[in-house]
């Protein structure tokens, strides 16, 4: 078990910069999860960890030790890769006990390691094939087993499970929870899986364009977005962005115009001063409820029965697109008129730089969680 | 629709005659040369199409034992594989570090190695005759397996980098975590993941070294130092002055043809699936 | 298994050491021969013999030998660079004379060989290729050019062995009647084709006309009438229907062997010729030559021939000159001559040693010879470079009847008039 | 990581042969090309760029450059077509495909002497194989023709080369093919593409590069093509088979006659060499072209 920090890290390839001064910080046996679209850094960032790539500037410290320069080996790591990396030309077993060879550990001591992954794993009876002959899903295990066998301080996972299908990811991300519950590792994962993200992650790390936008529980980042890109890569279907007729401030905050006429007023948590042009609504269609009388007027579009729930296509007053998702199955139709409102609690309102202007400042930085 | 089915026949029928016939000359050539070398050189210039009336094996005997071509095998069997194998040692090293390696001037140093290939052999001749003689190696075995390990540098790396840089560079990753130094990642994971590679350019160059006949031509005098090649193109320079035989001629190209061939026969599918993977990519 | 050479260089070790420990200073010497032959051929054996003796003779001398086939003046090029050394070697006399012996790399043997040993020599061999009285190549094979044929079939078509080049024709036809070919031709080798033009050139002006015709720097030597003529009649051959027509294509030695299966008569070649047909002819072939027939009116004689001579050579930079010097000589000896006969076949050089039977005819041509003169009337022996690019493929274009006797004409003065301006 | 030591230490035996016995002597070859030197001794004169000029006056080198040029074109052009009709045929689902393949390869394994011997009895006039079969198949006209006589002997020579060569480009052609994915054929297929469609429509722009590469290296070839021709030639080779590099090796190392100009035949070299970079730059500038991705 290890903390790992950041401090200021960047990375560069020539002129290229691809991160642009990180700070975290991971602390023992978390969960930490770096989430965000394709190309914003996420994997370079893990590598980074990894000692795969030289760091251009800033630090990484592991158990209080600078690992900026040292050796992968040295930094008490072990990585499962997008592809599961296995060597073809080994067999499971061969593939598992590597990093112990390679480490010059007796044989005897391999090979006892080995048998006790892989029964860990459900592997046993599978060890002297080649990964040729495995199906993905053990491929999948034998890349993790190959992980384990080293007893690692930190595990890196650079999405591990973007090449099973649908259902044996949901089965392999309950595995992985399982695994880190019954290890208690310091874990890094990487996906840009959104529900992977929310559902394995004790912390959460979004990042955007080399830049880490929020760092928190996965709730936490839900319900509080830092700004507009935290607030729409959450969330299925996005929130929506609602492009406000007006604003003035109020006494509590701002009174801002919606489509079709209607008004609402919402408390602020940063000054609005000087910033009320280009502001945005951000409502999530789960926040929608029909009211006939409601503030904002839907022509509906396209109606998406999910059995559970319904999603709703339409336009407002003005032509913006938005979603709703509403409980149960709606009798709507396209073509329909619908009222829809919202609480204002559960609103936020975006400035022309993103920022949520309703964001409340968390605890400050600790355990956001107990250890355990 | 019978029509249809008819004249896809007759495309398909077509396509096996063209590409068969073209295969099947392949075959009729190996057959030729192996029946010349069993008829009379009188049968041979009179009736080149006919089957041997009664087998000369003494062509063969005449060959390896007169004209020693026993020596000349055994000479072209070491001289060949030495080289091969240097030529692994010296060049899959090389090529690994030119295609995976970050470092400044890499790709001019891979271009300058491809450079070599537009080098006219013979352009080399005497230069390297002069240089090996300095060296006391001229007419010698390991004169002559230096210089082909040299020559055939350009092209082997040129080869085999094609081979390392198909290689997924995942593996190169997870070897490092798994705590390999960069030797080890080649030794233990980048050099197996190779090998089909490194065995097309073993048998490439030993086809080509055991049939090149121009380079040990210059720097080869004694018979007993002589290639099978050279055998063969001194039975061929015989042919002025004493006469030619051309039968042994014949027997000799056999000999020459047959551990080619039988290697060929083994590993045709590993040397062109090789060919395929490292050359063109 | 131990190979000859190594075995004899043990020999030869052990032998220079106990002598060493004998006598001191000993003038015992190996020398190094590189030869022309490889070491299968029967020439080679031959040698090895005449070296035996000399060395039983002479147990002082043994012999380092490298059988380096005929590319032996090349390689010799390259090991001389490097400072290799070398006593003595061999080599056509021709190639000899534009290389070694040009670039004065020969040891001068004129002490060596006094008049008697010179006088031994058939008429002009050794005078042929030594030039300002200096003897640095010694001949020790004789090859003549003549036109070898199949006597059997001169008798059964009736013929008879042709004085002038009319006769030929005739013969021509004769033979052709009889459903064969008179004569064939190698199409590639430009070298041997160049030989009708050479000789027919001599009968009519005399020998060493063609380097006459060259050596007129403006280019008008091309435009005698002499020079059509020649062109015209040799290429006439074919018209004549002495050459079949598909003979073009033959490449060497595929045309020759139309005379080992009985359907051409001779070939305007080498003396060399039976032994080279001897695997597909058979050794008792009844072969017969005739030199090249006179032409009407014409200054030369049909006794003036072209040989192909293969010579010994000594290294100027030889340490062991004079022992190498003294087995040069006896290469040219009675006792070694008759080897060399016996053993491989081949005519030699010195007066008096009869040739094989098969090639009694071309000792006779030699014996009577009044001219000698290199092959392609010794124009590649001056010239090589011309020779080789640009008269013998020239002259094989319009022989083999690519372009007309008038453009070689022309041609050849053009080029001619360019190679002397280049200088 | 790789360090530098690692980096140093497998490249240093490699780029120290490389340098030692090819780039080394290469450029003494340079330097030979402004003498005047026959090789025997010491007698090399300077002579700037005087053996450039006179190459440039030479016709047999533009004889020879020109039957280098009909090798690179009309021999490519062959050899590509043959190579191409063969991946077409083959991938349009043969039986077989792997043990023609292999068959086709074959010449390509064994030495050239016994390959230009064995053409050399199948154009041999009179008695040779095409002339026999021609004749038992009842044209006669056309078996009298000599396949070998200075107006055809070259492009005899080339049918033997190109049936070498065709061997080794399918193999490399093919192999391109096989690698793109076999729904993009059977989408094809379903649109009601010919065989010959599919392969202009699909094949070839997928396998641009390889097309490139095994161009370049078709070129690389026919300018250093030596060993075929000459071992066809025989041992008093034609002037109709001179190629630049059999011209280079005749001028400085002798055939018959005792030529032996090694600085000119330097100049041969060096021209040559030029002539392969000079290629390769322009093929790469000409042929330009994204590489597909699939």
């Amino acid at each position: 078990m290890a903390t790992v920090e950041i401090r200021n890290l960047r990375k560069s390839f020539g002129a290229a910069t691809i991160l642009q001064g990180a700070d975290l910080r991971m602390e023992e046996g978390e969960f930490v999860v770096l989430v965000g679209p394709s190309g914003c850094g996420k994997s370079t960032l893990l590598r980074c960890i990894a000692g795969l790539e030289p760091i251009t500037s800033g630090n990484l410290v592991i158990d209080g030790e600078d690992m900026t320069t040292a050796d992968p080996v040295k930094r008490g790591i072990a990585m499962v890769f997008q592809s599961y990396a296995l060597y073809p030309h080994m067999t499971v077993g061969e593939n598992i006990g590597f990093g112990l060879k390679i480490a010059n550990t007796p044989k005897a001591e391999i090979k006892a390691r080995v048998a006790e992954v892989a029964k860990l794993l459900k592997l046993d009876s599978m060890l002297d094939r080649k990964p040729k002959a495995l199906s993905g899903g053990q491929r999948q295990r034998v890349a993790i087993g190959r992980a384990l066998a080293r007893k690692p301080r930190i595990f890196l996972f650079d999405e591990p499970l973007s090449n099973l299908d649908a259902s044996l990811r949901a089965e392999m991300r309950v595995e992985l929870a399982k695994l880190h519950g019954s290890l208690g590792n310091t874990m890094v994962y990487v996906t840009h899986d959104q529900v992977e993200a929310m559902t394995l992650a004790d912390r959460m790390v979004v990042m955007s364009a080399g830049k880490i936008e929020q760092v928190g529980a996965p709730l936490d980042l839900f319900n509080n977005p830092a700004n507009r890109f935290v607030a729409g890569f959450l969330g299925q279907p996005p929130m929506n962005f609602i492009k406000v007729t007006g604003a003035s401030a109020t006494a509590a905050g701002v009174a801002l115009g919606l489509p079709g006429g209607g008004t609402v007023e919402v408390g602020l948590t940063a000054p609005l001063a000087g910033k009320a042009e280009g502001l945005e609504l951000g409502v999530r269609p789960e926040d929608m409820s029909i009211a006939p009388e409601g503030r904002l007027g839907l022509e509906v579009e396209v109606v998406e029965q999910l059995g559970g729930e319904t999603l709703v296509y339409g336009l407002l007053a003005d032509g913006q697109l938005i979603t709703a998702k509403l409980a149960g199955q709606a009798g709507i139709a396209a073509g329909d008129r619908l009222g829809l409102d919202f609480s204002e609690e559960r609103l936020h309102v975006f400035d022309a730089g993103g920022a949520n202007l309703r964001y409340r400042t968390p605890v400050p930085h600790g355990k956001a969680k107990a250890v355990s | 629709m019978s029509d249809f089915i008819s004249a896809r026949g007759i495309k398909r029928g077509l396509s096996y005659l063209v590409v068969g016939g073209w295969a099947l000359f392949s075959v009729f050539f190996v057959v030729w040369v192996v029946l010349a070398s069993l008829k009379k050189n009188r049968e041979l210039f009179g009736s080149p199409l006919s089957i041997p009336t009664s087998p000369q094996w003494g062509n063969f005997v005449k060959t390896w034992v007169n004209n020693r071509f026993g020596d000349y095998f055994l000479n072209s069997l070491l001289v060949t594989s030495v080289s091969v194998v240097a030529i692994l040692i010296v060049a899959v090293p090389a090529a690994y570090v030119l295609s995976r390696g970050r470092f400044r001037g890499r790709e001019a140093l891979s271009s300058f190695f491809a450079f070599g290939m537009g080098v006219p052999f013979p352009l080399l001749f005497v230069p390297l005759f002069v240089m090996m003689a300095s060296m006391r190696l001229a007419d010698t075995l390991t004169g002559l397996t230096i210089v082909y390990v040299a020559l055939s540098i350009p092209f082997t790396i040129y080869v085999l980098e094609g081979f390392f840089s198909s290689l997924p560079s995942e593996l190169e990753s997870a070897a490092v975590i798994d705590g390999c130094s960069d030797v080890q990642v080649f030794r233990h994971v980048m050099l197996p993941l190779a090998m089909p590679g490194v065995a097309t350019v073993a048998i490439l160059n030993f086809v080509g070294l055991w049939n090149e006949y121009q380079l040990s031509l210059v720097l080869i005098n004694s018979p007993e130092n002589r290639t099978l090649s050279l055998g063969i193109y001194s039975l061929i320079t015989s042919m002025q002055y004493s006469g030619g035989d051309w039968a042994s001629l014949f027997a000799g190209v056999t000999i020459v043809m047959v551990p080619t061939l039988i290697l060929f026969v083994i590993l045709s599918e590993k040397m062109i699936s090789g060919i395929t993977m490292g050359g063109v990519k | 298994m131990l190979s000859n050479t190594s075995r004899q260089a043990i020999v030869a070790a052990v032998f220079s050491l106990g002598l060493a420990g004998a006598t001191g200073a000993a003038t015992a010497a190996e020398l190094v021969f590189w030869s022309m032959w490889n070491e299968p051929e029967p020439q080679a054996a031959a040698l090895r013999q005449v070296m035996d003796a000399y060395t039983a003779a002479h147990p002082d001398t043994t012999f380092k030998v490298v059988w380096n086939g005929r590319q032996n003046q090349t390689k010799l090029r390259a090991a001389l660079q490097a400072g290799t050394p070398v006593d003595f070697m061999d080599q056509d006399a021709d190639q000899l004379a534009g290389g070694l012996q040009k670039e004065g790399l020969g040891h001068d043997l004129s002490a060596d060989f006094d008049q008697a040993t010179r006088d031994a020599f058939l008429p002009g061999t050794l005078e042929l290729f030594n030039t300002e009285g200096k003897i640095t190549q010694v001949p020790y094979v004789y090859n003549t050019v003549n036109f070898w044929y199949n006597k059997d079939m001169l008798a059964e078509v009736g013929g008879t062995v042709p004085a002038t080049f009319d006769d030929l024709l005739a013969l021509c036809g004769t033979v052709k009647a009889a459903g064969k070919s008179a004569l064939v031709i190698e199409g590639n080798v430009a070298f041997y084709n160049v030989l009708y033009f050479s000789h027919y050139l001599a009968r009519e002006s005399g020998a060493g006309a063609l380097v006459k015709v060259f050596e007129d720097k403006s280019g008008d030597g091309w435009k005698s009438p002499a020079v059509l003529a020649a062109a015209k009649a040799t290429r006439g051959l074919w018209d004549q229907g002495c050459i079949a027509e598909d003979a073009r294509g033959f490449q060497y030695p595929a045309g020759q062997q139309t005379i080992a299966l009985g359907d051409t008569m001779g070939e305007l070649v080498g003396s060399w010729l039976p032994t080279e047909l001897t695997e597909s002819a058979g050794a008792d072939f009844p072969w017969g030559a005739f030199n090249f027939p006179a032409v009407k009116d014409g200054a030369g004689q049909s006794t003036d021939i072209e040989v192909g001579l293969l010579s010994m050579m000594v290294l100027k930079d030889s340490k062991n000159a004079q022992e190498a010097a003294d087995f040069v000589k006896y290469v040219g000896s009675e006792e070694a001559q008759k080897i060399l006969v016996e053993a491989s076949g081949v005519g030699v050089t010195r007066k008096g040693v009869a040739w094989p039977a098969a090639l009694a005819d071309a000792y006779t041509s030699a014996e009577q010879a009044t001219a000698l003169s290199a092959f392609g009337g010794g124009l590649g022996v001056a010239y090589p470079e011309f020779t080789s690019t640009i008269l013998n493929p020239e002259y094989n274009n319009m022989f083999l009847g690519q372009t007309t006797p008038e453009q070689f004409v022309e041609t050849m003065a053009a080029k001619t008039k360019e190679y002397w301006a280049a200088q | 990581m790789m360090r530098r030591r690692m980096v140093i230490a497998f490249l240093a035996p490699a780029l120290l042969l490389y340098l030692g016995f090819l780039i080394l002597p290469a450029v003494q070859a340079f330097y030979l090309s402004f003498y005047d030197t026959s090789g025997f001794g010491d007698s090399a004169e300077w002579v700037g760029l005087s053996n450039y000029a006179r190459l440039w006056g030479d016709s047999v080198f533009w004889r020879a450059i020109r039957n280098m040029a009909l090798i690179m074109f009309v021999g490519g052009i062959a050899t590509f077509g043959l190579a191409f009709l063969f991946t077409m045929l083959m991938n349009a689902g043969m039986k077989g495909k792997k043990l023609f393949r292999t068959l086709i390869f074959m010449p390509n394994v064994i030495a050239v002497v016994a390959i230009t011997t064995f053409w050399s009895f199948v154009f041999m006039p009179r008695y040779g194989m095409l002339t026999s079969f021609l004749k038992a198949i009842g044209l006669d006209g056309i078996a009298a023709t000599a396949w070998t006589a200075p107006e055809n002997v070259f492009y005899a020579m080339m049918v033997g080369l190109v049936w070498i060569s065709v061997g080794f480009y399918t193999i490399l052609i093919m192999a391109g093919a096989d690698k793109i994915p076999a729904d993009m054929y059977e989408a094809a297929r379903l649109e009601g593409a010919s065989t010959f469609q599919i392969f202009r429509q699909i094949t070839l722009p997928m396998i641009w590069d390889v097309i490139l590469i095994t161009l370049i290296l078709w070129a690389i070839q026919a300018v250093k093509i030596v060993e075929f021709p000459y071992a066809f030639g025989g041992p008093n080779i034609d002037q109709n088979l001179y190629t630049p590099a059999i011209y280079l090796y005749i001028m400085g190392f002798g055939q018959r006659e005792s030529v032996y100009a090694l600085g000119y035949s330097t100049t041969i070299g060096v021209v040559m060499f030029i002539l392969t970079i000079a290629i390769i730059v322009l093929m790469r500038f000409l042929f330009r072209r994204e590489r597909v991705e699939f």
